[in-house]
């Protein structure tokens, strides 16, 4: 079979400077650069010549190959193409397959045949070509943007609902604690610290006391102002009853108790 | 692939329309049509309107409309908020600002905003009191006779129902502390106060 | 909004699907199912079923398709091709490297960088392994219990639903070695005919 392997391009190359180059290729430089930096490492450019060859991967002729596989090295290098260091490491793997086939091969009676210095080789490019059909397989899958195309319908008109965070009622708690804990330390820091509420409320209380009446405590309370006001005209009328200017009487008969202002005259 | 001219002028816009991320003119449907076929205008438009008739006959869960930038394929109005659920989306949690604005207002209610800023010692964002109000959890319940009549908040019975109470009376005691409820009475009162100074004489 | 209890689940299946750009799982399509209406698992996969036999009976552009993880509605192959030729930019194309790295990882995993560099016999698999983790095609899925600790790569749910696949089963089975493998490089149009030929040394 003569078959030329780069069938389908019918360039010569002209140059004297590729004498080293196998006879069966015949690629102008440019195209020999892109051809050599397509090899993926140096079990596929073995790969390749051994598929070229029409070579046994069972029985490859190392000397042959390896002889190849430098000429290629070398071409690589005059193209000053960068070479990984994997392609040296192969070199001197197939130097030393090469030598070990040379020795004769001792059998000593009674021991299992010495492994064929090949073997690992063979494995390695065998593992390897598994996994670059299988790329190729992958390849030829229908996939996306190629042979399937999702469907993209406008979603903008539908109302985005956000979902609240949840919190627990502990953290509420947590909160006012902290925001006391701020106040407190401000609260230090102040020159009165009579709380303004009261002494707003102890004025109220005196204004309504201020025609001399007695009034049945509860109506310095309004229902409508809830337990906290409550608390404030409590401490108020505690206040001012302390300050001595209103009297708390105990009407035992009528069961209430009345606040009245005290008169300056006592 | 199925030889194109077997396929009815319909077929081929409907597949036109699902595969692009945008409105189509009708140009630029004619465009995508191998040029020995490119229809009329008319029979275009035609088809088109087919197509919007059938999801329609149909009660199909999309609609084909005409946007300023030309036809799209789009979810239809009527699904739209049973689609929603696929876009929910969680917000973040809650940040300390809020939980004090809300604690506050659970525990001093009623309160204006200038409160809870004399309270918190920093300016309340009225987002956060928007946010709670778009959740329910606060009400304006009246305005305070103060002068530019700010708007006094209090939570509602949702605010309850969400924490399983039944009324304010069960909010956890604010134990621990030397300072009292009165405290904050203080530093609100003295707010009011300086706001009523100028109405009194 | 319509009353979800006029709309068949049918429309209401199709309108999840058609809402988002990802596949969506049998439980994710119950999931958004209003509770008092959540059907039977089998009347789900009928209603699936009804689906898919509908758009093929209407011949319609698109299909209802199951890959790993979930349904998901798409172009109809009959269209594909016609579809991929307008909008061929979006094409990807994958270097050999990416794509026998990938399927060692597919093949092999879960596998480490060291284990693909030994067998393409290349060291640089760092960037192509980081494009694979940007593409969602891998993810790292621990680490190797010698010296270094390397991590161990696998593939994901989305690398299967990029080639339309439900399982790692439906991959392409690995082939022995095979010499008339002609795919070696584009540059080498090079048949044989002698496949199995063993040349003697």
């Amino acid at each position: 079979m003569t078959e030329n392997p780069t069938a389908g391009s019918s360039i010569k190359v002209n140059g004297a400077s590729f004498e080293q180059m196998p006879p069966d290729l015949y690629i102008p430089p440019d195209a020999l650069e892109v051809f050599l930096d397509r090899f993926e490492g140096p079990l596929d450019l073995l790969l390749y010549l051994i598929r070229r060859e029409n070579i046994d991967i069972l029985d490859i002729p190392v000397a042959e190959i390896t002889r190849q596989y430098m000429s290629y090295i070398d071409m690589m290098q005059t193209m000053s193409l960068e070479l990984a260091a994997e392609y040296l490491l192969m070199a001197a793997i197939l130097a030393e397959i090469k030598s070990r086939m040379l020795l004769p091969r001792v059998v000593k009676p009674g021991e299992a045949n010495e492994e064929d210095p090949r073997a690992e080789l063979v494995r390695r490019l065998q593992e390897y070509e598994q996994f670059r059909q299988a790329a190729h397989a992958i390849e030829l899958l229908p996939r996306m943007d190629r042979e399937h195309h999702l469907l993209h319908i406008d979603t903008s008109s539908i109302p985005s609902r956000k979902i609240p965070p949840e919190i627990a009622l502990d953290a509420v708690l947590d909160a006012m604690k902290g925001v006391m804990q701020r106040l407190e330390r401000l609260k230090h820091h102040r020159i009165f610290q009579e709380p303004l509420s009261v002494r707003e409320r102890m004025v109220e209380i005196l204004q309504k006391l201020g025609a001399g009446r007695s009034l049945n405590y509860r109506t310095l309370f309004s229902a409508g102002e809830g337990r906290r006001g409550a608390v404030v005209a409590l401490l108020a009328i505690l206040e001012l009853c302390r300050d001595a200017m209103i009297n708390i009487d105990i009407d035992e008969a009528e069961g209430q108790i009345l606040v009245s202002p005290r008169r300056q005259t006592e | 692939m199925a030889n194109l001219h077997d396929v009815p002028l319909q077929t081929l816009l409907e597949a036109f329309l699902f595969a692009t991320d945008r409105p189509l003119t009708l140009d630029e449907l004619m465009g995508l049509i191998p040029e020995d076929r490119i229809p009329e205008r008319t029979v275009m438009l035609e088809t088109l309107d087919a197509i919007r008739q059938d999801y329609k006959d149909r009660e199909s869960p999309i609609e084909l409309v005409q946007v300023a930038s030309g036809y799209r394929l789009q979810i239809a109005a009527f699904m739209g908020d049973w689609v929603a659920r696929l876009f929910e989306e969680r917000t973040q949690r809650y940040s300390r600002a809020l939980l004090e604005t809300l604690a506050i207002i659970a525990y001093r209610q009623p309160v204006t905003r200038g409160d809870i800023e004399a309270i918190r010692g920093v300016s309340a964002s009225g987002n956060i009191v928007r946010t709670l109000l778009d959740r329910d959890w606060i009400q304006a319940v009246g305005h305070k006779e103060v002068p530019g009549r700010p708007v006094l908040y209090a939570t509602t019975p949702e605010f309850l129902d969400y924490f399983s109470l039944q009324s304010l009376e069960q909010l956890p005691p604010l134990t621990g502390f030397n300072l009292s409820l009165e405290s904050l009475h203080g530093v609100t009162a003295e707010k009011k106060e300086t706001g009523e100074s100028s109405t009194d004489a």
